[in-house]
C-alpha cells in the first residue's frame, strides 16, 4: 500500500467541505470596487438584461467586512496601491479576486514605455483568482469569470463550456 | 465684432508699446523676430481663439483683472516646456461665459531653471486647481498660491513627469 | 391554557422554526420581489427558482472568518448582534397565531412588545458604537433618534385599540375583531370608530417601516451614504445576525399590525377563522414593506424626525383623545 | 436649503469620503472635516486614477491618442473623439464630407442621451432609489445596441477619424434609432417625470439644495448642465458653433434656481433636444463618402490651436500646441468635471451629508475625466 501521506488537517471533512464550497459559490457577493470603465459594464452586468443576481452575487456590499469577490474593475494607480491593498486585507478569509479588463491584468492601453503612474496589473498587489480580458470586457465575459470562479471553488462547471469558434 | 475690438482696446492700455505687427500668426515664433509682448487678433477658426495676448509673467495678474471685469471666465491654464529654448510657458486661456463667443489667450514665457509665475487664484478661484496641477507636471512655481501642492500625483512623488526631458 | 413542559417545549421549537425559517426566506422573497419589480429574474440558479439561495447565504455566512477588528470594544462587539436578534424571536411569544395556536396569552403583551423593541434599538446603538467606525457611529446615532422618534406615535395609535377591545391582552383583542372584517379594528362599525381607526392604522404602519430602518425610512444603513451603516465593520456571522434580526423585526412587525388592527386569524367573511388567514395577512403586509422599499429613495434625516415630531405625534394624539370621546358618547 | 446652524469649529472630526465609496462613482476622496452630520470644510483630494493621458498624447502619434479620448469621459467617448478630430482637423486643415458630419452629430448626440441616462440612474441611486437605475439600464442597452452596430464597441468608442467616420450608418440604424427615439418619447412622461420627478421625497430631496450662483460658476469656471442649472445660457452648439449643429433648430434649456432640481431638470429637458437633433439629423442625412482625404502621417503646421465641445457634463477643451512634427508637442484636456467639482468646496460648507452628497451627485462627476 505504501505510506498513506496523511493530509493537512487531521479530520478531513469531505462532504462538509464540498457543501460549504457549494454555498459559497452560489452567493458570492462582490465588493462594489468600479474604478473606472470597466465599473460602467460591473453595472451593466447587474441590470437587467445580463441579471448577474441570478447566481445570487447582485448583493453589491459596499463594505470589505461583507463581500466575498473583489472585482478589481479598472486601472489602479501608484496613489491607490495603499488603499487596494488595505481594502484586500480587510476582507475576511475565503476571499477571491477577479482581475475584470485589460488594466487590472497588466496595465492595459497605460503599459506604455513612459507609464509613470500605473500599476501594471492587480497580481502585482495580491493574487488574482480569474482574469476577463477586455477593454472593457462586455457583461457576458463578466458572466463567464464569476462562473469560472465557481468552477475554481466546487470543482464542477455549472452551465456547458462554450466552444469558442 | 464689437467684443473682440472692445477687449482689444481693454487690453491695449495694459501694453504701451505698439505689439510688433507680427507676420500672420500661428506660424512658429521660432523664425519670426521674438515678439514683443502685445495683442494680437487671431483667425479664430483656424486657432480656436480671437486674441492672443503675449505678456511678461509679472503683467500675468493685471491682464486677469482686466478680463474678469470684462466678464470672462478662466478655461484652462496650460504649461509647455520649450526644452530647446530653456523656457516654460503658461498659456491661460479666458472665455466669454453665455452671450457673445470670444476667446482670449494669454502667455507668458519663463525660464525654465527657476520657473515662478504670479499666481492669479486670487482673481479666479478656478485657477487654484489648474496652477496646482500645471507645478505637479511642471515644476512651475505659482508665488503665493494659497496651497501649492501636487494635486494628481502622489504627495510624495519627486519628479515632474510632463517635462520633456523625464523619462521614468 | 395549562403550561406542561411539553407545551413548552413544543413552542419552543416551533417559534425557532418559524423565526429561523422566516429570517432566511424573507431573504429571497426580498430579492426575487425586488426582481420581479425591476423586471429581472432574480437569484434562479440555486435550487428551483433559487430557493436554496438562502441556504447557500447562510453557509457561506457561517463559514466565513468573524473578523474582531483592532480597537473595538471587545465584548460590545460581540454581544450587540446577538442582542439584535434576541428581542425579535422572544416577541413571537406573545403573538396570538390562532385560537389555540399561541405560546403564552400573557396580560401586558402589548407593553412586552414594546420593551423588547426598544432592546433591539439599543442593539444597533451598541454595534454601531463599539465597531469604532466614524461611519458606524454616525449611522448608530441616527438610527437612535430615528427609532425614538417613532416609537412614542407607535404607541399612542396602539393606546386607541387598547382603548376599545378593552384589554392589553393580544389575544382579547383578537378575539375581540372575531367574526368578519366589519369587526376587524380597521372598519370598527360599532360606535363610529371606523371614523379615526383607519388613521391610527396609516400611522401605526409608518411606524412600524421606521421602526425596523426600512426604506424610505432607511438612514441607519443607508447603503449610498454610510457605507453599510453600523454593520460596516461587522463580518460574516456578526452581519447575518444583524440581517436576520432585520427581517424578524419585519416579521413582528407585521404580526402586531395583523393582530392589532386587522383581526388577528379571523376570515374576512366571519366563517372560517384559522391560522392560515393570519399567515396571510402577514405576508400581504411583508410584501408591502418589500415593495415601499425598491421604489422610494430616501428622505433626509431632518425631513423624517420632522414627520414624526411634527406630523404623526399631534395626529396620533388627536386621535386618540377622538376615539376616547366616541367611546365615551356611544 | 443649507440648516443655518452654528457650526462649533473647534470639536470636529475628520471623515474620509475615501476612494473607495459607493456614492462617489470612481475613486474620488473628499476629506470632510465634519461637526457631527454637518461639513465644516470639504476638500476633494484627486489624482487616485491619474492615468497619464497627456504624456502619451505626446509620445505617440495624432492617431494613436484617438483610443485614449474615449477612456477618459467613457459615458460621453464620442464627443471626447469628436473634440480631439476638430482640433487636429483645423490644425492640419482637413476638410470632413458633409455625410461624416451629420453621423457624427447623430452617434454624438445618442452618446448624449446614454451618458444622461446612467447619470439619471447613479443619481436616483445615490439618493436610496434603487429601481429607477434598471429602468433606465433597460433604455440605455438600446443605445449601446445601436451604436455598437455601427461602432463596434460598447462604451469606449473609437469610431472617428481625421476627416470622417469610421464607417457609414445602414437603414437598420436608421429605423433603429426611429423607433428607439419613439419608445424613449413613449417612455419619458409616464416612467421618468411621473414616477420619479414628480416623487415627493425626491423633490423634498433635491429641491433647494446644492445652490450655485451664476457669479460662482464664472468665478469657478463651472459650464454645462451645472451653469445652465444657474441662469447661464451658454452652450457651445449654440454660443461657438462647430461640425454641422447651426442646421438645427434645438433649444438650451436654462433654469434661473440653481439647486439640484434645476440641474437634475435641465439634464432631462437636454435629452428631448437631443433627441429632436437626431431626428433632424435623421431627416437631412445627405449621401457621398463618409471619409475624406487625409494624409496618413498628420505633420500639422507649428502653433497653438483649441477646440470646444459641449459634451453631456460641460465645455470640453483641447489646448494643441504643435511644433510640425508628426507628434502632439503638447495637448493639455481642460475636462469640464474638473471645473465643476472645485466648486464643491465653497458650496458644500454647511450642508449635512445627506444633502451633500445629493448635490455631488447632481454635479455628474466622472472620475477618470478630472484626472485625466
Amino acid at each position: 500500500m505504501g505510506e498513506e501521506n496523511v493530509p493537512a488537517s487531521i479530520v478531513q471533512f469531505a462532504q462538509l467541505d464540498k457543501l460549504l464550497n457549494l454555498g459559497r459559490a452560489n452567493s458570492l457577493w462582490p465588493m462594489t470596487f468600479g474604478l473606472a470603465c470597466c465599473a460602467i459594464e460591473m453595472m451593466c452586468t447587474g441590470g437587467s438584461r445580463f441579471d448577474i443576481s441570478r447566481f445570487g452575487a447582485e448583493v453589491f456590499r459596499p463594505s470589505p467586512r461583507q463581500s466575498d469577490v473583489m472585482i478589481v474593475a479598472g486601472t489602479i494607480n501608484k496613489k491607490l496601491e495603499l488603499a487596494v491593498k488595505t481594502l484586500y486585507d480587510q476582507m475576511p478569509e475565503p476571499k477571491w479576486v477577479i482581475a475584470m479588463g485589460n488594466c487590472a491584468i497588466c496595465g492595459g492601453p497605460f503599459k506604455v514605455k513612459e507609464n509613470y503612474n500605473v500599476v501594471e496589473g492587480a497580481d502585482k498587489l495580491f493574487p488574482v483568482d480569474v482574469y476577463i480580458p477586455g477593454c472593457p470586457p462586455r457583461p457576458e465575459a463578466l458572466l463567464e469569470g464569476i462562473m469560472m470562479l465557481e468552477e475554481k471553488i466546487t470543482g464542477k462547471r455549472r452551465w456547458p463550456r462554450v466552444q469558442p469558434g | 465684432m464689437g467684443l473682440v475690438e472692445q477687449t482689444q482696446a481693454a487690453l491695449a492700455e495694459l501694453f504701451p508699446e505698439p505689439a510688433l505687427p507680427a507676420a500672420p500668426a500661428g506660424e512658429g515664433d521660432q523664425e519670426a523676430p521674438p515678439r514683443q509682448a502685445g495683442v494680437v487678433v487671431t483667425d479664430a477658426a483656424r486657432h480656436g481663439s480671437h486674441l492672443d495676448v503675449l505678456c511678461r509673467p509679472d503683467q500675468v495678474v493685471a491682464v486677469a483683472r482686466v478680463l474678469d471685469q470684462d466678464g470672462y471666465f478662466l478655461e484652462a491654464i496650460s504649461g509647455v516646456d520649450w526644452l530647446d529654448k530653456g523656457q516654460f510657458e503658461v498659456i491661460y486661456d479666458y472665455n466669454r461665459l453665455g452671450g457673445e463667443h470670444c476667446r482670449v489667450t494669454v502667455r507668458a514665457l519663463v525660464d525654465r531653471n527657476e520657473p515662478a509665475v504670479p499666481t492669479i487664484s486670487g482673481v479666479f478661484p478656478a485657477a487654484d486647481w489648474h496652477e496646482r496641477e500645471t507645478f505637479d507636471f511642471y515644476g512651475i512655481r505659482f508665488q503665493d498660491h494659497p496651497n501649492l501642492i501636487r494635486i494628481l500625483l502622489p504627495e510624495d512623488a519627486d519628479f515632474h513627469p510632463l517635462r520633456k526631458d523625464y523619462m521614468p | 391554557m395549562e403550561t406542561s413542559i411539553w407545551h413548552a417545549l413544543l413552542y419552543l421549537v416551533g417559534i425557532m422554526a418559524f423565526a429561523g425559517v422566516n429570517a432566511a426566506w424573507l431573504g429571497w422573497c426580498e430579492r426575487k420581489g425586488a426582481a420581479r419589480i425591476q423586471r429581472r429574474i432574480g437569484p434562479c440558479e440555486a435550487g428551483f427558482a433559487g430557493l436554496l439561495q438562502p441556504l447557500a447565504d447562510g453557509l457561506k455566512l457561517m463559514s466565513k472568518q468573524l473578523l474582531v477588528p483592532q480597537g473595538v470594544d471587545g465584548i460590545i462587539f460581540r454581544v450587540a448582534p446577538v442582542l439584535a436578534m434576541i428581542p425579535a424571536i422572544t416577541s413571537m411569544v406573545v403573538i396570538p397565531f390562532s385560537e389555540n395556536i399561541g405560546a403564552r396569552a400573557m396580560e401586558l403583551s402589548v407593553l412586552l412588545l414594546f420593551a423588547l423593541a426598544s432592546i433591539g434599538m439599543i442593539a444597533i446603538l451598541l454595534g454601531g458604537w463599539a465597531s469604532g467606525n466614524k461611519y458606524a457611529i454616525i449611522s448608530a446615532a441616527r438610527s437612535v433618534s430615528q427609532n425614538l422618534a417613532y416609537e412614542i406615535p407607535m404607541l399612542l395609535t396602539v393606546i386607541t385599540v387598547v382603548l376599545i377591545s378593552g384589554s392589553m391582552n393580544l389575544r382579547e383583542i383578537a378575539i375581540d375583531q372575531q367574526g368578519g372584517f366589519w369587526h376587524w379594528n380597521i372598519f370598527r362599525l360599532e360606535n363610529g370608530h371606523f371614523l379615526t381607526m383607519w388613521i391610527s392604522f396609516i400611522i401605526f404602519f409608518i411606524c412600524s417601516v421606521a421602526e425596523t430602518n426600512r426604506a424610505p425610512f432607511d438612514m441607519a444603513e443607508a447603503e449610498s451614504e454610510l457605507v453599510a451603516g453600523f454593520m460596516t465593520e461587522y463580518s460574516s456571522m456578526g452581519f447575518g445576525l444583524f440581517m436576520m434580526g432585520e427581517y424578524l423585526n419585519i416579521v413582528v412587525g407585521a404580526c402586531l399590525t395583523a393582530t392589532l388592527f386587522l383581526g388577528g386569524w379571523d376570515c374576512p367573511f366571519g366563517k372560517t377563522p384559522g391560522v392560515w388567514w393570519f399567515v396571510l395577512k402577514i405576508y400581504i403586509l411583508i410584501f408591502t414593506f418589500i415593495w415601499i422599499r425598491w421604489t422610494y429613495p430616501r428622505t433626509q434625516i431632518y425631513r423624517l424626525l420632522n414627520l414624526s415630531w411634527k406630523i404623526l405625534i399631534p395626529f396620533s394624539l388627536v386621535n386618540l383623545l377622538v376615539t376616547a370621546a366616541l367611546i365615551k358618547v356611544f | 436649503m443649507t440648516v443655518p446652524v452654528h457650526l462649533r469649529h473647534d470639536e470636529t472630526f475628520v471623515l474620509n469620503l475615501g476612494p473607495q465609496h459607493p456614492a462617489t462613482h470612481g475613486v474620488l476622496r473628499v476629506k470632510l472635516t465634519m461637526d457631527g452630520e454637518y461639513i465644516v470644510k470639504a476638500e476633494p483630494v484627486l489624482g487616485y486614477i491619474h492615468r497619464m493621458h497627456e504624456k502619451m498624447a505626446e509620445n505617440g502619434t495624432f492617431a494613436q491618442f484617438m483610443p485614449n479620448t474615449a477612456r477618459m469621459d467613457y459615458l460621453h467617448a464620442l464627443a471626447f473623439n469628436h473634440g480631439w478630430a476638430l482640433v487636429v482637423e483645423r490644425a492640419a486643415g482637413i476638410e470632413v464630407p458633409e455625410r461624416a458630419e451629420y453621423i457624427r452629430v447623430i452617434t454624438v448626440e445618442l452618446n448624449r442621451i446614454a451618458s444622461h441616462l446612467l447619470w439619471w440612474a447613479a443619481f436616483l441611486l445615490d439618493l436610496g432609489g434603487f429601481t429607477p437605475l434598471l429602468y433606465a439600464f433597460d433604455d440605455r442597452e438600446k443605445i449601446i445596441d445601436l451604436l455598437e452596430r455601427v461602432t463596434g464597441s460598447r462604451l469606449t468608442y473609437c469610431y472617428l477619424r481625421f476627416g470622417g467616420v469610421y464607417n457609414d450608418i445602414d437603414d437598420e440604424f436608421i429605423a433603429g434609432t426611429r423607433d428607439f427615439i419613439k419608445r424613449l418619447r413613449g417612455r419619458m412622461p409616464r416612467l421618468y417625470h411621473d414616477l420619479v420627478t414628480h416623487n415627493i421625497i425626491l423633490i423634498k430631496r433635491i429641491k433647494d439644495i446644492g445652490f450655485v450662483t451664476a457669479e460662482q460658476c464664472r468665478r469657478y469656471g463651472a459650464t454645462g448642465p451645472v451653469a445652465r442649472g444657474s441662469g447661464i445660457d451658454y452652450d457651445i452648439r449654440k454660443n461657438e458653433p462647430y461640425s454641422v449643429y447651426p442646421e438645427f433648430d434645438f433649444d438650451v434649456p436654462v433654469f434661473t434656481e440653481g439647486d439640484s432640481m434645476a440641474r437634475y431638470m435641465v439634464r432631462m429637458h437636454e435629452m428631448e433636444q437631443s433627441m429632436r437633433i437626431i431626428e433632424q439629423a435623421l431627416d437631412k442625412l445627405p449621401g457621398g463618402p463618409v471619409m475624406g482625404k487625409a494624409p496618413k502621417v498628420l505633420k500639422p503646421e507649428a502653433g497653438y490651436y483649441y477646440s470646444a465641445v459641449e459634451t453631456a457634463r460641460g465645455s470640453l477643451g483641447h489646448r494643441l500646441v504643435c511644433n510640425g512634427d508628426k507628434n502632439p508637442y503638447k495637448l493639455k484636456l481642460r475636462s469640464p468635471t474638473f471645473s465643476n467639482l472645485s466648486l464643491f468646496g465653497e458650496v458644500a460648507e454647511g450642508m449635512l451629508l445627506a444633502d451633500a452628497l445629493a448635490f455631488m451627485g447632481s454635479l455628474d462627476l466622472v472620475i477618470p475625466e478630472i484626472d485625466r
